[in-house]
């Protein structure tokens, strides 16, 4: 195995809310390998953008807190970093793009004001350079006519168009990661194809490494050669992409591919939600938090928080049931 | 955009049309007729002048030689102020109430904006709230109140400016000062809410995930978004600076217009009274269209129609 | 907060239902989010806002206080003493509700018992006299209350819940009453006294203006976002003419035309309307245009919402939406307009008192104590207790309601939480 | 829009703002002045025909010059600290000549006397000056300190006499809205008055517009209208009538601006040549020198007026005759006055350059004093009067003026005397002058301050609550019951609510009355007071001539100041009885009998007689406090040590 491009350890992240304090992140460690598409999956709330938001440095605080772990990259950690010296390596070494374009691009500034600022900040480009960097960039991502659109605004474009500025952006300075949060959802579904594989043909291009965080068991299986699945700011599962879908693990994994629309399935067949309602983060049970939603759960469950180990097949586990054997049972 | 500024002037001469037929009529209407005096005037030389005036004329008449005046932008001789036409009136009043106006904006804004954002950016700090106290403070205290305590502070106590009077930059700081406070409070709050709801904004993120530095998101990328509130503010805000000034014009003995709008009305002086309108609401409109135009040049997004 | 979404299931969950029965209980459910537990929610927010909080006790306990004033034990706010009182600054001596007349003195105790006796004398003779006499003697009884009962002399013209509880008062604490705490005027009047039966008018002011303001800008606003279309247009084409329009001339000469000697024999008094009555209605019809622009922006937006196409689909009018189901649902926005517009009414009248239009003597009001301390802010002597608890006062008033507003909108308004 | 535009945008905001702090910043380029002080308000006009009030006398004085003119008679201060004013040589010599039965000034105008541009003083300025002032179109509000002189107040009020001489004017005038200079001008004996019948529903000052005047019009010849020669008969009205009578040709009718009597002839003005001014009074008149020294009858510059119409007023055209002459006025701002180097007694005239402020708040002025932006401050806040009595920079004065309340005696229960003579002995004016002034005003009892020579008031009765409370009930209301409600009526000021309150006080408690205040503004105050439409109004009256005439005469029945409905026969016949009287001291008699009938009938309660609180820094010389508070500017000056 190569030495991984990014390590992170024990994450632990906290928010205040009026309601009380949401352990948001929980002790999450994983590591990131050079060239690879790291996958990261559950629904929202179970802390999958929070762990990246904390890499980035960019948890809100108040009310968020990072309050144990280390995120090693190149050596350095960077939840211990000076916001200096982290806001050098954003955007430059480690880029990212968010769910919602539209919202994301800030509406006052032409697109050219926002692409520029990333190269000249970064890599000291002139004013000239910038633009025409600029340029390429757009027409990397396939925006016809980029040298003019680049004096518009953000609202003058069409939400998949938005998504290619943004992933422009992002890819100006070369990063050796990108963090994709959500990249498609907003999208409709052509578009999100499209998306999927420029982001795909960029990878490929640039050799980066990407972690793409979506709740879409789709577009993972689409793109990621590994996956994580998270559930209520916990890791549940990781394998790598073939191993997970092909035998999943963790209720909660099993869960979530038959509740998931597939392109690759026909139709008809019946579409399965997962029972219940996600939990209430401010009030997890001691024991795995996702027992009370789990058709497999046992007493141990209710108790006790299930290790993750070992996974049979490659990869990690946290559950003490052995789901290929265990009977179902009604939730409780 | 040369079409929203035309619909705008059309409006805008109907809204002065109003206005002016609005307060022609008000104010004939209230008791007491311009050449009141202690002393009873001879019947005979009464009717001399109101003839003078045209108050002789029936209704309608008068109101039509008005209308056609006011349209040719004669607002005719004063009824109290007798060397004085109307017009010269405005003139000189004008320069000292807009630069006292100004003044005070500059000052509204500049102490507002910054408390805002400090304010905003260090939330739930001890600046924050003493900020937000202090700029509540400046919008609950009756500004004659603020105005009279500072002349007792800083002409009395410590002796940094003069009594009264108008001319010199040293003049012009104390009431422009205490004409402003209650707006930079204001402004200061409107800002604080702004900002935090821009700061939670997605594109804030993009920004920091960009790798920029505070300060530079803050101004470039967040506080055009957080002026928006205070931008539409102005418009509102001229129509208090207005009202504000009275009372600050009285106090520090200014020339401004302020004093001219109380006393045309209360003296029953019905020209300069309705030019005191019309001025008034000529700029209260100009003022509401510039905000419309910024707020269209600082939000893309916003099409003028 | 990026964790905090939306769950999109429970409208999922009742696809399955029919269409009328699925109307049904979405209107259920928006009244539901809209109406009680948005309140509800509202209020468990606003309890842990502390200053908030803070404001709300301060303004109930301020508003008991206007209402109980007679009940408190307080000097006469009229009652002068250029002799001995004239500003007296703020002191712990003690105080009984006295009159001197003629070099004499005597309380409110003994002049009550000399007018109780007097009464009962005339009430003596009534039992005797004639039928006619008696009625005459009737006459004189109920003349003696108007002019020499000792309440005329010490408050002015009480009404007659301040009657009461002055009787109340009586008896609690009889001719006891609160030292100068606050000092006394420049003609020798308590200014505690004079403070808290000032508070009274200022604070009906505000609030009946700001009452006044809300009737008619609800009503405007709600009709005119609601019908939408060209009365829409219309509506706000007219508002926006209106804004233009300099107000403060405008109270000028409403006060001045209204106050007009034969217009207020002739067409007010008859129907009791007094001077502050006027004042209310003048300043209320000023401040309704914001409340009217807010409300319809406010409607624009809930109309489209499910709960009302669910009441049109169920058959309602328009009229029973608008009372029914908008206002209800704009009530929020339009209280915390409400707490925004009190301060601004009560720092109007404070201004109309500076350019001395507001109320008259020997009625107070805030503004008019506040005016008062102005006078006497000099660089040769300044008697800081006539500027300082009118002015603390006031400010401490409007302070209040504008972070009880403050706290009101961040609570209903949960996008704003934890900003 | 485009994108240059948003990016220039700020950068024109900020220079918006500087623009208009160098916009402001201008206004400070004026000079200092060698004196500055506050005016009070600011002045209505600078026109001597126009003008009324104290702030306006304070500004003509120094501009232009009377015949007489107030100067200090004396060179110490008299043993109470005040200098005796009295008229001296203005720009007619000291004494004028009177005539035996004291109707007949002749004044001589003295040769040095000029205009500031230059042009010596003529005779003729006056009578033309006078001329304007009364005719009715300059609808002068002080016109009627001209109505001494004979035919004065016809000439004013257009009335005319079968046999006046007249004089029509008709055609164009130069400028629209001012009579002079005049259109064109015919003269001739008024032989008849043809009187249309009178519409109903017209009013009678409308219809006497349409009278028809039939005169005997003069040839003229070289300028001089030929009297004695035979004229054209000539038909002239102001208006056309609705109908004519049968007999009366229409066609023949000229409709003409103005019929008046003749000045020249009608009216006592005479300049019988260029240095010698005849006036002839109605009456004998001792104060008529006083009148002579006062605004109402200063010359103004006739070619003035004539070249530039309604502008003459502006600073940059008003030629003036006094110490002083108009430099600049900005309205609100200041009046600034420079030294007239035409002015006969230039020489003396410290002063080179004068400010006069138009500050109203009195807190304002006293901080513009303190803080030595001000020399001079006519009022102080009430608050402090106690702390800047030991200041020895604070002058007051006692004041002809007396602080009075009007009852309204047409409404009940003040109809009745014995009710307004118990208000007054409910009032407690010692406490008032004490306790709310504080300036050493004097409670009043009659309504002629003392301080006039020769004179002795009479009185009203004291404050005695007994005696108040004793009248009361013989009126028919015991123990205040039955009484309606009073309302007081004052114009909206802090000193007038101050006194209005405690007399509320006083009544309330003394008498059981209800009483109610009301401020209005000013203008309505004077509607409402005028039209006596009120209860109790609060007045004052500053006296025009130290006579008692000036605080008696206004209280005849029907007259324009009297605005109470109290009317008596013997008052009125005492006061016409007193205007004939040549004996001075039997006159004053007179007056005192008459006051002693106002005192015993009460249509007001005078309160007290002012002070008037004056303060000046200690390098100003030449301020000398007096009763009339005339303070000539011309003779101060800055001695700084």
């Amino acid at each position: 195995m190569p030495e991984p491009l990014l390590r992170v350890e024990n994450l632990r992240v906290e928010f205040k809310t009026d309601d009380g304090l949401v352990q948001a992140v929980n002790d999450v460690s994983f590591d990131l390998f050079p060239g690879e598409t790291l996958g990261i999956v559950g629904e929202s709330g179970s802390g999958k953008s929070v762990t990246n938001l904390a890499i980035m440095g960019l948890v809100p605080r108040p009310p968020g807190r990072v309050v144990a772990g280390r995120a090693l990259y190149h050596g350095k950690d960077l939840l211990q970093l000076p916001e200096r010296e982290l806001s050098d390596l954003r955007g430059k070494k480690i880029a990212m793009i968010f769910q919602d374009p539209m919202t994301a691009l800030n509406p006052f500034l032409t697109i050219a004001e926002q692409l520029t600022e990333v190269t000249q900040l970064h890599l000291g480009y002139s004013h000239q350079q910038a633009i025409s960097h600029a340029i390429t960039m757009l027409e990397k991502v396939g925006i016809p006519g980029a040298a003019q659109r680049l004096w518009d605004y953000p609202h003058q474009f069409s939400g998949g168009m938005q998504q290619r500025v943004m992933i422009a952006m992002a890819l100006s300075c070369k990063p050796d990661i990108l963090i994709a949060d959500e990249p498609t959802t907003a999208l409709d579904v052509t578009i999100q194809a499209q998306i999927l594989e420029l982001l795909r043909n960029l990878q490929t291009e640039l050799n980066m490494s990407v972690i793409l965080i979506t709740h879409d068991l789709g577009v993972v299986a689409q793109v990621c050669h590994r996956v994580i699945v998270m559930y209520a700011g916990r890791i549940v599962e990781e394998a790598t992409a073939n191993s997970l879908f092909a035998d999943p693990r963790h209720p909660y994994t099993l869960g979530l591919m038959q509740s998931a629309p597939r392109l690759d399935h026909a139709r008809a067949e019946r579409l399965h939600a997962i029972e219940g309602q996600p939990p209430d983060m401010t009030q997890l049970p001691a024991g795995c938090a996702f027992a009370p939603r789990c058709p497999f759960a046992v007493e141990e469950s209710w108790h006790q928080q299930p290790p993750l180990a070992g996974r049979p097949g490659g990869g990690r586990l946290a559950c003490f049931v052995d789901i290929t054997k265990a009977p179902r049972k009604a939730a409780r | 955009m040369l079409w929203y500024l035309v619909k705008r002037i059309i409006w805008m001469a109907g809204t002065l049309w109003v206005v002016f037929t609005l307060t022609w009529f008000l104010m004939r209407a209230v008791p007491g007729g311009p050449f009141d005096a202690e002393k009873k005037i001879p019947e005979e030389i009464r009717r001399n002048i109101e003839a003078r005036y045209k108050l002789d004329q029936p209704l309608h008449v008068q109101y039509l030689d008005n209308l056609a005046h006011v349209i040719r932008l004669d607002f005719g001789p004063s009824f109290k102020l007798l060397d004085y036409p109307v017009n010269r009136v405005i003139a000189e009043g004008f320069p000292v109430s807009a630069s006292l106006g100004v003044f005070a904006m500059i000052f509204a804004l500049t102490l507002g904006l910054t408390a805002g954002v400090a304010s905003a950016i260090g939330r739930r700090t001890a600046y924050d709230y003493g900020f937000m106290a202090l700029a509540t403070v400046g919008v609950a205290v009756p500004n004659f109140v603020l105005a009279s305590l500072a002349i007792v502070l800083f002409v009395f106590y410590l002796g940094w400016f003069p009594a009264a009077g108008w001319g010199t930059l040293r003049q012009i700081a104390l009431p422009a000062i205490c004409l402003g406070a209650p707006f930079a409070g204001y402004i200061a709050r409107l800002t604080r809410t702004g900002m935090l709801e821009v700061l939670g904004q997605d594109y804030i993120r993009t920004a920091y995930a960009k790798g920029l530095r505070h300060r530079r998101v803050i101004v470039r990328h967040a506080l055009r978004g957080a002026i928006l509130p205070v931008v539409s503010y102005l418009g509102p805000a001229v129509a208090a600076i207005l009202t504000g000034s009275i009372v600050i014009e009285r106090i520090f003995a200014l020339p401004g217009l302020g004093i001219h709008f109380i006393e045309a009305a209360t003296q029953r002086d019905y020209t300069l009274a309705m030019g005191m309108v019309l001025v008034y609401t000529f700029l209260l409109f100009v003022m509401n269209t510039l905000v419309d135009l910024s707020y269209g040049l600082i939000d893309p997004r916003v099409k003028l129609k | 907060m990026a964790h905090v979404e939306t769950k999109p299931e429970t409208q999922a969950a009742r696809s399955d239902l029919p269409p009328a029965d699925r109307y049904a209980s979405l209107l259920e459910e928006a009244r539901k989010l809209h109406g009680v537990s948005h309140m509800q929610d509202a209020w468990r927010r606003l309890r842990r806002n502390w200053a908030a909080m803070a404001s709300l006790a301060f303004l109930v306990l301020m508003s008991v206080a206007a209402v109980l004033t007679p009940l408190v034990p307080l000097q006469s706010p009229i009652l002068q003493d250029l002799e001995n009182r004239q500003f007296l600054p703020p002191n712990a001596s003690s105080r009984t509700l006295q009159l001197t007349s003629d070099g004499e003195t005597k309380t409110l105790t003994q002049l009550l018992a000399e007018f109780r006796q007097e009464i009962e004398r005339l009430e003596q003779d009534a039992r005797t006299a004639s039928p006619e006499e008696r009625v005459k003697i009737q006459e004189e009884i109920d003349a003696r209350y108007a002019v020499e009962h000792p309440y005329q002399k010490f408050w002015h013209q009480p009404d007659w819940l301040a009657w009461r509880l002055t009787d109340l008062r009586i008896i609690l604490f009889g001719d006891w009453c609160l030292p100068s705490l606050c000092g006394a005027d420049a003609l020798g009047r308590d200014l505690l006294a004079r403070l808290f039966w000032g508070g009274r008018v200022s604070l009906v002011v505000g609030v009946v203006a700001t009452l006044v303001s809300l009737l008619i800008g609800v009503s405007y606003g709600a009709t005119a976002g609601f019908l939408g279309g060209w009365v829409d247009d219309v509506m706000m084409r007219i508002v926006d003419v209106l804004y233009s329009v300099p107000f403060l001339f405008v109270v000028i000469f409403l006060i001045t035309i209204l106050t007009e000697e034969t217009i207020k024999t002739e067409y007010l008094e008859p129907y009791g309307i007094d001077q502050i009555m006027i004042f209310y209605v003048v300043i209320g019809a000023i401040y309704w245009l914001t409340m009217a622009r807010v409300v319809r922006g406010q409607v624009i937006s809930l109309k489209n919402e499910q709960f009302v196409d669910a009441a049109r689909v169920i058959g309602a009018g328009s009229f029973r939406i608008i009372f029914r189901h908008l206002i209800p649902n704009v009530m929020g926005i339009v209280i915390v307009y409400l707490t925004l517009t009190i301060p601004a009414v009560m720092l109007f009248e404070s201004f109309l008192s500076f350019l001395g239009l507001g109320i008259s003597p020997p009625d107070v009001s805030w503004g008019l104590l506040v005016n008062e301390g102005i006078q006497v802010i000099t660089p040769i002597k300044i008697y800081w207790w006539l500027v300082l608890f009118p002015s603390l006062t006031l400010t401490l008033t409007l302070f209040a309601l504008n972070f009880f507003g403050d706290g009101l909108r961040d609570a209903l308004d949960p996008k704003m939480k934890n900003r | 829009m485009h994108h240059p535009v948003r990016r220039l945008f700020p950068y024109f905001v900020v220079l918006a703002g500087i623009a208009s702090l160098a916009w402001a910043v201008t206004f400070g380029t004026l000079p200092p002045a060698d004196f500055s002080f506050n005016n009070g308000d600011e002045v209505k006009t600078v026109d001597p025909a126009k003008a009324e009030g104290s702030p306006e006398h304070r500004i003509l004085e120094s501009l232009y010059e009377g015949l007489l003119r107030q100067m200090p008679a004396a060179s110490e201060l008299d043993s109470d600290g005040l200098m005796p004013m009295t008229p001296q040589q203005g720009v007619a010599e000291f004494p004028p000549e009177i005539s035996e039965d004291g109707k007949t000034y002749t004044f001589r105008i003295r040769p040095e006397a000029r205009w500031s541009n230059g042009r010596p003083m003529t005779a003729d300025d006056f009578v033309w000056s006078w001329r304007r002032t009364l005719h009715p179109e300059t609808a002068s509000q002080y016109a009627y300190q001209l109505y001494y002189l004979e035919g004065a107040q016809q000439y004013n009020e257009g009335v005319l006499e079968v046999g006046d001489r007249v004089e029509i004017e008709s055609g164009e005038r130069k400028f629209d809205l001012q009579p002079f200079p005049r259109g064109t001008m015919q003269y001739g004996v008024l032989q008849n008055i043809i009187k249309p019948p009178q519409p109903e529903g017209m009013d009678e000052t409308d219809w006497k517009r349409t009278w028809i005047y039939q005169v005997d019009v003069k040839p003229e010849l070289e300028g001089a209208v030929q009297w004695d020669a035979a004229g054209a008969l000539g038909f002239f009205s102001k208006a056309r009538a609705a109908q004519y009578d049968d007999d009366f040709d229409a066609g023949s009718l000229q409709v003409v601006r103005q019929v008046l009597p003749h000045f020249e002839s009608e009216v006592g003005a005479q300049a019988k040549d260029d240095q010698t001014l005849v006036v002839t009074l109605k009456n004998p008149t001792p104060y008529f020198i006083h009148l002579a020294a006062f605004y109402p009858l200063y010359p103004v510059c006739r070619e003035c007026i004539e070249e530039h119409g309604e502008e003459w007023s502006r600073p940059e055209n008003l030629v003036t005759n006094g110490p002083y002459v108009l430099q600049m006025r900005r309205i609100r701002d200041r009046i600034r006055m420079i030294k007239n180097a035409y002015y006969w007694d230039a020489d003396n005239v410290k002063l080179e350059v004068i400010d006069a402020m138009p500050v109203k708040s009195e807190t304002t002025a006293l901080n513009m004093y303190l803080k030595g932006q001000l020399d001079w401050i006519i009022t102080v806040p009430n608050t402090i009067m106690p702390m800047l009595r030991e200041r020895p920079d604070f002058r007051p004065a006692p004041a002809l003026i007396t602080y009075f309340y009007r009852l309204n005696v047409a409404k009940p229960p003040l109809d009745n005397v014995l009710v307004r003579r118990a208000l007054n002995a409910a009032m407690n004016k010692q406490e008032i002058v004490e306790r709310v002034t504080r300036a050493g005003q004097l409670p009043a009892r009659g309504i002629v301050p003392p301080g006039i020579a020769g004179y002795t008031g009479a009185e009203t009765g004291e404050f005695n609550i007994k005696e108040a409370r004793r009248l009361l009930a013989e009126a028919g209301y015991p123990g205040g019951r039955g009484l309606p409600t009073i309302e007081i009526l004052y114009n909206t000021s802090e000193g007038h609510r101050a006194i209005a309150e405690v007399i509320q006080q006083q009544w309330k408690q003394n008498l059981g009355i209800n009483v109610e205040l009301r401020n209005l503004e000013w203008g309505v105050y004077l509607d409402t007071v005028t039209n006596t439409q009120f209860q109790v109004a609060r007045a004052g009256w500053i006296a025009d001539y130290p006579d008692p005439n000036t605080f008696l005469d206004m209280w005849l029945t029907g007259g324009p100041q009297n605005n109470t409905n109290w009317s008596n026969a013997e008052y009125d016949n005492l006061i016409h009885q007193a205007a004939a009287e040549g004996d001075p001291e039997r006159r004053m008699q007179i007056l005192q009998d008459a006051e002693r009938i106002l005192m015993d009938e009460l249509p007001i309660i005078p309160i007290y007689f002012y002070v008037t609180t004056n303060m000046v820094k200690p390098h100003v010389r030449g301020f000398s406090p007096n009763v009339q508070d005339n303070h000539p500017l011309h003779i101060m000056s800055i001695q700084k040590d």
